[in-house]
């Protein structure tokens, strides 16, 4: 029986080791390892969250029994519990859907893109539940060069120009942006002598040295997030990639760079940024909610339409700063909201890539004028495609309703009412954005769609299962969640 | 103002100018040569602060192994090299603002605090004896931030695979680099069967004494990788091809046996990545081994770049 | 020991003068040859007399052999370097 | 003044000119160039505020030693890996620029 706080330090061994085996392995064996990894992980994802679900109390893990300051501590609080789960849901279909490109058949020469996919899956899942667990900032620098290293190749998968271009710019921005990360770090470090999370929260007293480096932080990490107007890398990158790819890319990893910015606003420095940088970053929030939904609705290609959509639905997250800040009642209904968003969109726009990798498969092309009467040729796949649409529009029952939902009674619950005003036009953007493509695809054309290749039930079964998880988010009651507490008010009093 | 400090003074400009100059060189070439004398210069100055660990990682690293990787691409760049416009005047004025802003704050908190800052050293150094080292910086390393280290690894290997994922299709398992056809050169040959046993001496020696003294794993495994760049140069061995099986090994068994040390941690009662008391340094000693192979191999085949032929 | 520190400093001040001789050949001359020519005569004479100026000031045969051993590198790892330089001129037609 | 200080200005400066030549500079390799100096400035920092913390006999802090040490192989692997890139894309195009991608063109 293995303690549960070492489940911990398994949740990012386990995919790490996957990293360093496939490759010893090559060949057929990457994706043996892989599905080996994606099983372990998903058990020890749910023993963690079952964990701090039965005994409502945060874990911790000191490395080598060094405490901090000196060493480094693992813990996982409510928000680690539910971004494991989401990983680990994400990471699965992911893995399952890439099986049937990402082949490698037997008795054959070692292949690239297969090697090299699974590979950066396992390496992208090391860097994301280091990111949900690590204690330390500089840990925590190292866990976003692992999401970077292995993000980047995936975007150049391909191998095609553009892809390659894209690739380039986006490592280019990543690695301002950690750069800026680390130069906080140093400025924390001269300050208190601490990295840890919990023991910086606190020493941190508000002073010129954690106001700079906190906006150093913020800045690069918002880079990395592609937070508007620094989203420019985004389209060309998540758009350019391999369908599973851009699925991992849109969901999650975007996803780390903003967690460490909620770990940095509300766990480790909190109270710091006043007010004023909070309303700032919801501004830049829905400015990317502006301007993302429109560029969106002007695409002509269906996967670049989807990652404008995810600059859009970016953008929403950023709302966790003004309404969330505080301890009142609607401050948690915010927390919950923001997070939730976080997740649905995670697994919509996951959904949402593969299926859109499906209909690029089965059609040759991915024009979204071409679409006529693609809902009776693909009915599974424009369904599965809908219902994740349906959670980015924020309509009822989807995840993104309930997400919305709650930030938006938060919003005018604290009388910030004009962030309500830009959440339901982003919904109505989204809206617009989604029927242009299923308006004609669910019409039917003058002639039947032909098909430039079948796909298999499998993989939309696997698309339509994780679009409707989407929708079953929606079933979670419009409350703060208890155990995304867990963890919230106690984290200051239990490290050694 | 000492003499010292004037020496101080005089290196600091040095790096700043090479730095000026690095930016505002019309060409790349001479801009990576001068990248490399800048690391050179970095390196004393990372002495001048007492930290002899990190003056050889700069020097070895940060300017030898990075300045390779930036000469080679110049020069393969060099004959393609235009003039891009840069960007707008009210685009550079206002990234000038930006990163004047960046510096001032900087300056600022740099002049303010003053005094001593808060430090781990007195920590770091007490618990020394339990593991058996005498250099702080190892021991930081390898036992009280193990854990990155430990992740740091798996960046350079996934750094690697990312290069190589940058081959075309048909070179994949090939050899990384292009084709050279070797114009002998006696000397060049001579160095090259001449200085790589010192070499490697070198580096054990750096391994070993990185228990103590300024030195380590990371140090070692650059040297011996300049070595093995050195007898690739000369043509004395080409590249290896990314599909033989001892290539994977050699760039795996380091992280993995860091790995399986770190859990067999879990057996103790401190847990993973703790080792046990009796037989800390020489367990210590074995994983930097293993990792000084690795490490070398990585560092060598990252200079190499992606397969470009076929084996 | 005083004859040492007089040999010291002479032997170091006469390295410091071929550093600076090789400098300004290296800012001077007109090509890369004439250039690595210059730096590399100069610097490995400045540090021979520098290492050997040093001599007189340690304490053990050991840091003796060290600071020797140190030139010697110098001296193939210079060597090397210059061999690389100058074919990388020669193939590329660079200045 | 202490050299520490004297260190400290010209890590601000380096984090600055290399900030800057990454913003402005509109070749990809002078661009990895530039993140190498910010990246450089950003390491003499933590060194600065190590050699501040000397204690215990020693003549800096180990922990933010240590850290740089990791940070310069991090940084080393991301300009090879940069680099690595700029060769194919130049192999791909024949260029050594980054144009703005045509977005139609991304399948």
């Amino acid at each position: 029986m293995i303690a549960p706080a070492a489940l911990l330090v398994l949740a990012i061994i386990l995919p790490a080791a996957g990293v360093v085996l496939a490759l010893a392995a090559g060949g057929r064996g990457a994706e043996r390892v892989a599905m080996a990894v994606i099983a372990g992980g998903a058990a020890i994802a749910l023993a963690i969250a079952g964990t701090l679900w039965s005994t409502g109390a945060p874990l911790s893990y000191i490395i080598g029994g060094w405490a901090p300051p000196l060493g480094i501590a693992l813990r996982a609080d409510g928000l680690s519990a539910f971004m494991l789960l989401t990983s680990a849901l994400v990471i699965g279909a992911i893995g399952l859907f890439a099986r049937a490109t990402y082949v490698q058949p037997a008795g054959t020469p070692e292949r690239r893109a297969p090697l090299v996919f699974w590979i950066m899956l396992m390496g992208v899942w090391t860097g994301l539940n280091a990111v949900w667990l690590a204690g330390d900032l500089f840990s925590l620098y190292v866990a976003l060069e692992l999401l970077t290293f292995s993000a980047v190749p995936l975007v150049s998968l391909e191998g095609k120009p553009e892809t390659l271009a894209a690739a380039l710019r986006y490592m280019l921005f990543a690695l301002i942006g950690s750069i800026l990360y680390l130069l906080g770090c140093a400025l924390l470090y001269g300050g208190y002598g601490t990295l840890d999370i919990v023991l910086l929260s606190r020493l941190a007293r508000p002073e010129p040295v954690v106001f700079v480096a906190l906006a150093l932080m913020t800045a690069g990490l918002a880079a990395k997030t592609a937070l508007f107007p620094l989203h420019l890398w985004l389209p060309p990158a998540h758009a350019g990639a391999p369908a599973a790819a851009s699925a991992l890319l849109s969901a999650l990893v975007v996803k780390g760079s903003f967690i460490l910015m909620v770990r940095l606003w509300f766990d480790s420095l909190p109270g710091i940024a006043g007010d004023g940088a909070a309303q700032f970053m919801a501004a830049l929030g829905s400015a990317a909610i502006i301007v993302g939904s429109v560029l969106a609705l002007r695409q002509e290609r269906l996967k670049l339409m989807i990652a404008y959509s995810t600059v859009a639905q970016i953008g929403y997250l950023f709302f966790l700063f003004p309404l969330a800040g505080a301890a009142g009642d609607w401050e948690r209904l915010a927390w919950t909201g923001g997070i939730m968003q976080l997740v649905a969109h995670a697994v919509a726009k996951a959904a949402m890539f593969m299926a859109a990798g499906l209909i690029g498969e089965a059609l040759g092309h991915d024009r979204i004028a071409g679409f006529a009467g693609l809902g009776r040729a693909l009915p599974v796949v424009m369904f599965a495609f809908g219902l994740a649409g349906m959670s980015l529009m924020g309509l009822p029952p989807s995840g993104g309703f309930v997400a919305k939902a709650m930030l938006l009674t938060a919003s005018i619950g604290e009388g910030q009412w004009w962030w309500a005003v830009v959440i339901m036009i982003g919904g109505l953007l989204a809206a617009g954005y989604m029927f242009r493509v299923l308006t004609p695809a669910l019409a039917g054309g003058a002639a039947p769609v032909i098909l430039a290749a079948r796909i298999s039930r499998p993989r939309q079964a696997i698309v339509l299962g994780l679009a409707i998880c989407a929708l079953l988010l929606g079933l979670m009651p419009l409350r703060p969640s208890a155990l995304l507490e867990v963890g919230r008010t106690t984290q200051a009093a239990e490290v050694r | 103002m000492s003499l010292a400090l004037l020496a101080d003074a005089a290196l600091v400009l040095l790096v700043l100018g090479l730095a000026f100059w690095i930016n505002a060189a019309s060409r790349a070439f001479p801009a990576v040569v001068g990248y490399v004398a800048f690391g050179l210069l970095l390196a004393l100055a990372w002495l001048r602060l007492s930290a002899g660990d990190v003056a050889m990682t700069e020097a070895a690293v940060g300017s030898g192994v990075t300045g390779a990787v930036l000469i080679a691409a110049s020069v393969r760049l060099r004959s393609a090299e235009t003039e891009a416009p840069p960007p707008a005047l009210p685009l550079r004025l206002l990234a000038l603002l930006l990163s004047g802003l960046v510096t001032a704050a900087l300056a600022g908190l740099v002049l303010w605090t003053t005094g001593p800052a808060p430090s781990l050293a007195d920590q770091a150094v007490q618990h020394l004896p339990g593991l058996g080292m005498g250099n702080a910086v190892t021991g930081v390393l390898i036992a009280y931030r193990a854990l990155d280290t430990l992740l740091e690894k798996v960046v350079l290997l996934l750094a690697l695979m990312g290069i190589w994922s940058l081959a075309k299709d048909r070179y994949w398992g090939g050899i990384p680099g292009p084709s050279r056809i070797q114009p002998t050169n006696g000397a060049l040959i001579l160095l090259a069967r001449l200085l790589p046993p010192i070499g490697i001496v070198v580096a054990v020696y750096i391994l070993w004494v990185g228990a103590t003294d300024p030195g380590g794993a990371f140090q070692g495994g650059a040297i011996l990788a300049a070595m093995w760049l050195l007898v690739m140069l000369a043509g004395l061995r080409d590249a290896p091809a990314i599909s033989r099986p001892w290539v994977r090994l050699c760039v795996t068994v380091g992280p993995a046996a860091f790995i399986a040390v770190g859990l067999t941690g879990f057996a103790l009662p401190n847990g993973f990545l703790s080792y046990p008391d009796s037989i800390a340094k020489p367990l210590i000693i074995a994983v930097e081994s293993v990792l000084t192979l690795s490490i070398a191999v990585i560092l060598g085949l990252l200079v190499a770049g992606p397969p470009e032929r076929q084996p | 020991m005083l004859v040492g520190n007089i040999a010291t400093v002479v032997l170091v001040s006469l390295g410091a003068v071929f550093f600076l001789a090789g400098t300004v050949g290296l800012l001077r001359f007109p090509d890369s040859m004439t250039r690595l020519h210059a730096l590399t005569k100069a610097d490995n004479l400045g540090l021979g007399l520098v290492v050997l100026g040093l001599l007189p000031q340690v304490d053990s045969v050991l840091a003796a052999l060290k600071l020797v051993a140190v030139w010697v590198l110098t001296q193939l790892a210079g060597a090397t370097v210059t061999q690389l330089v100058a074919r990388a001129v020669w193939r590329g037609g660079g200045s | 003044m202490t050299p520490a200080t004297l260190y400290g200005l010209c890590s601000a400066v380096l984090v600055g000119a290399g900030l800057y030549g990454a913003l402005v500079n509109p070749q990809p390799l002078r661009k990895i160039l530039a993140l190498n100096l910010l990246g450089s400035g950003t390491f003499l920092l933590f060194g600065v505020i190590a050699r501040r913390g000397a204690a215990a006999g020693l003549g800096g802090d180990p922990v933010p030693q240590a850290m740089v040490i990791t940070g310069i192989v991090v940084a080393f692997s991301a300009t090879a890996l940069a680099v690595a890139l700029l060769l194919r894309v130049y192999q791909e195009t024949g260029r050594t620029t980054l144009e703005q991608p045509a977005p139609k063109d991304v399948v």
